[in-house]
């Protein structure tokens, strides 16, 4: 498969062959798996080795692994079930930096139940070091949510940092892992979390589904109530061929783990090194040290120009889809990235920021491509404005 | 989301670049969105014979400049200057509810031409 | 296409090949319908389709319809949207005979809130009148929460008479249409209610996907946070192969709707006179008046055994699925249909009640051979409890 | 779901009906589900000679009334009387745990071979 010109890993991923005839394939599988007659057999034996297939990916087990229709659900379900249980005066703290599943979800749910919201911020590279969530946490506790990797600039989080001071306080850590699985090693075991969420669609699964790896289910409380399925703790009757989508991208994410890392690493340096070839200005958000970002994502800052006016003349000269901040907030009426804001960057650079999220099908060429219209269009429009 | 209309005028701009020593100059910044627009007018007889812009923004208000100094280019300023806010959006074409900050802007650089005094 | 032998419709229903076409298609569709770039126009586009197909489906504008990923979440979600604004002692009133997504929901919903549950009985034919909804609804009411078409019996609620009284209460009304919409003509208008939940694979879409129509969505609170999908109403990145299947399916069910209704009255006729000219002793559960039972659904009694017993041999022997009440409920340690139980049946009935479900794709054929199969497997069963 | 025992044993009972003026009838009802085997059995010399069921119930009790006649059938009264519990439930081979209460049933009705004074 090519995709030329597709920068936007991080907004979602195309399905992958694999994935694509498991879902073929599971368009014949239609009985109800809850069902007792032998002909839901096979939709039953779809759903156990999906759960076997995530679980693999994220070090956990199959009994841990409850199906959801998206990242979003899961973080809304991770927070309101956590603070369940949780007396009414215990905060919610989360960072400054998650995705508004987590970050937006968390302020209604505080507002609904009048519990303080507390908010880590990153440092100027995007990371939010785990003595920020330790000041944050002045008070009762109810629950931490951080996030893994932030989609906008690739940031890695030190979870497994947190993690120490979620358990010194015995107050559940969720993690929103949207963005890091399938594009890192993850272990629920190591990095100690209570509750995980993740997106099929942002590693070549479909979009729509997703999974929660619960450590204890059974104290886990639902967010829906229905007829049973998954335990109890979603029902619905299950998305098979999404859930047959997931599953082979589970399992292809495992098996491509460190090729793919590979070639996402080497991507990223061919593009700055690229555009310092081209002797192009710009400025990377997020940290310096490689070892800490995803190896897909880049976030540059052109100064000089509106990063809104060099996407358009990408997509519209060059057929190259980026994305300006994340993709989910284009539906709303907000200027800057949340993130970026949280991590103190000037105006200059907010309003210039790109990112650019490669992957699987990203070739060389398309790197080249990349660079080359970067180039021509920071120039153009340094030069319209008289900036150049 | 992009008419035609915005795509043209902003990926092959016809009318940017500076006018030497441009004997009106518009210019407007948006105050929300910061983009901002500078047109360069060279006038003869009342005729604006030439309109060159800088421009530093998003793609549709890019789009605007050019579209505005194409059609300034040959009209008489007095004609401009009287034309009605109705007709200067039109000129934009159709927009989403996120572009129509540029009917401001360019509104707002042609009023200026009401506002001169006089000229040559 | 043929399904031989599978009698769930109720349950679950296979993907038509229309459907499986446009999925397949937007498996294609890959970028996400929120960005900006052109490459998201195809996504976009299917999107709005399906949001026209759906709302052709029910009478409605496709600006009332948001996509969810089930009935279960649509239920649940209706009942949370209603409450929101209503005072804390208003009273959530439902029905006796509502799926567990609406029943169960609305017991845990009424206990986290505080807030009473009235549950209006049906009559021994499974209706439940709308005066016993009226009495059901002393004191203040939050929400009324109604199904149209009972998932057991068939059984179809007098939905615009309950309109009514919750009209004169201004009382928002929600309808749990999961297993009428794509059997009988629905309409939101006629119906007069305030939202109405959906599940595509009802009618030959997928599972996972579902819709809910909002009457006033500028009024209506979301039950999950996040990026601004769905016009803020229901986040997380849409379900886009899912969501095309069931646009395909909604367009379908709507060009199909009376020669398929027809051929269910003959199929649902065909097994009575077949069961009858056998000689077999048996009960209808649900109305006898045919205008008031979903064409596709026969709820039978066989005196003298177990029907668990009986679904086996069919299973077993014929390779024939039938139901026992409810599929979603045999998850759970639940020993008789709750539905059934509040119809007032005696013992007798309760354990020996099969769910008959058929459509699009049952031949009479089929018929034949489940008329068959149960007549011998009534006969032997009979015999060996000692009651033939 | 079911094993190929209670399949087999379910759709195909080998021991199903009555034995006329049977010697001993062992009988049980789960107070629960209602389940209700009863076994007769015809027994010359301390040894069952036959074996024959009626069974109201789930398909793995009636498939258990039938395991039970094929086992008792042939064996020594005293014998099956001094089968351990485990031993019985063997017998039905791997059971969910709904269909476990048939583990029970069986064990009653063996037990009720114990509490008969003398037998034929
Ligand atoms: C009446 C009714 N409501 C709701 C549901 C739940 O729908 P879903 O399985 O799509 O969550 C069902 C399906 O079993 C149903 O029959
Ligand atoms: C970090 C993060 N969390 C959550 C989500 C939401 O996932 P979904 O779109 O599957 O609901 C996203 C996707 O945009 C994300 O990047």
């Amino acid at each position: 498969m090519t995709l030329k010109g597709y920068f936007d890993y991080n907004a979602t991923t195309p399905l992958s062959d694999a994935v694509k005839a498991e879902m073929r394939h599971a368009m014949e599988v239609f009985a109800n798996p809850s069902a007792a007659y032998p002909a839901a057999g096979p939709a039953r034996a779809l759903l156990a080795q999906a759960r076997q297939n995530v679980a693999d990916l994220i070090d956990a087990a199959p009994e841990q692994i409850f199906f959801t229709s998206c990242g979003t659900e899961g973080n809304n379900w991770a927070l309101q079930a956590s603070c369940a249980g949780a007396p009414g005066e215990a905060a919610i703290v989360t960072t400054a930096i998650e995705h508004d599943a987590t970050l937006a979800a968390a302020r209604a749910l505080g507002q609904s139940q009048g519990r303080p919201v507390h908010v880590a911020l990153p440092q100027s590279d995007g990371i939010v070091r785990a003595d920020a969530v330790a000041r944050a946490s002045a008070g009762p506790v109810a629950v931490y949510s951080v996030m893994l990797a932030n989609n906008e600039t690739g940031a890695i989080q030190p979870v497994a940092e947190i993690a120490e001071i979620a358990r010194d306080r015995a107050v559940p850590l969720h993690v929103d892992a949207v963005q890091a699985v399938g594009k890192m090693p993850v272990s629920v075991r190591a990095l100690g979390c209570d509750c995980l969420s993740l997106s099929g669609h942002k590693f070549h699964g479909p979009k729509g589904v997703g999974a929660m790896y619960v450590r204890d289910p059974g104290t886990f409380a639902p967010m829906m109530i229905g007829g049973g399925q998954e335990r109890g703790l979603r029902p619905g009757t299950e998305n098979l061929i999404g859930i047959a989508g997931l599953s082979a991208a589970a399992a292809e994410a495992r098996a491509l783990m460190d090729p793919n890392a590979a070639r996402n690493r080497e991507n990223r340096k061919r593009i700055l090194d690229g555009l310092r070839r081209q002797g192009v200005a710009f400025s990377i958000n997020g940290p310096a040290d490689d070892a800490r970002i995803l190896p897909n994502t880049l976030n540059l800052s052109f100064d000089g120009l509106r990063a809104e006016a060099l996407a358009m003349r990408l997509a519209h000269l060059q057929g190259i889809a980026v994305s300006l901040g994340s993709a989910c907030s284009t539906n709303k009426d907000r200027r800057h990235s949340h993130v970026l804001v949280a991590m103190g960057l000037p105006e200059a650079r907010l309003v210039s920021a790109l990112r650019i999220s490669f992957g699987r099908y990203t070739s060389q060429a398309d790197i080249d491509a990349l660079v080359r219209a970067l180039a021509d269009g920071v120039a153009h429009l340094r030069q319209l404005s008289g900036a150049a | 989301m992009f008419s035609d209309l915005i795509v043209d005028n902003f990926t092959s701009p016809t009318h940017a670049g500076e006018i030497d020593a441009p004997v009106l100059v518009l210019e407007n910044k948006d105050p929300v969105c910061g983009d901002q627009i500078r047109i360069g007018l060279a006038v003869e007889n009342g005729q604006i014979t030439s309109a060159r812009f800088r421009a530093w923004g998003c793609a549709t208000s890019m789009a605007t400049a050019n579209i505005l100094c194409k059609w300034l280019e040959g009209r008489g300023v007095q004609d401009c200057a009287e034309a009605s806010a109705e007709e200067i959006s039109a000129l934009l074409g159709q927009l989403s509810p996120e572009q129509r900050h540029c009917q401001h802007i360019a509104q707002n650089l042609v009023r200026q031409l009401a506002a001169q005094e006089a000229w040559p």
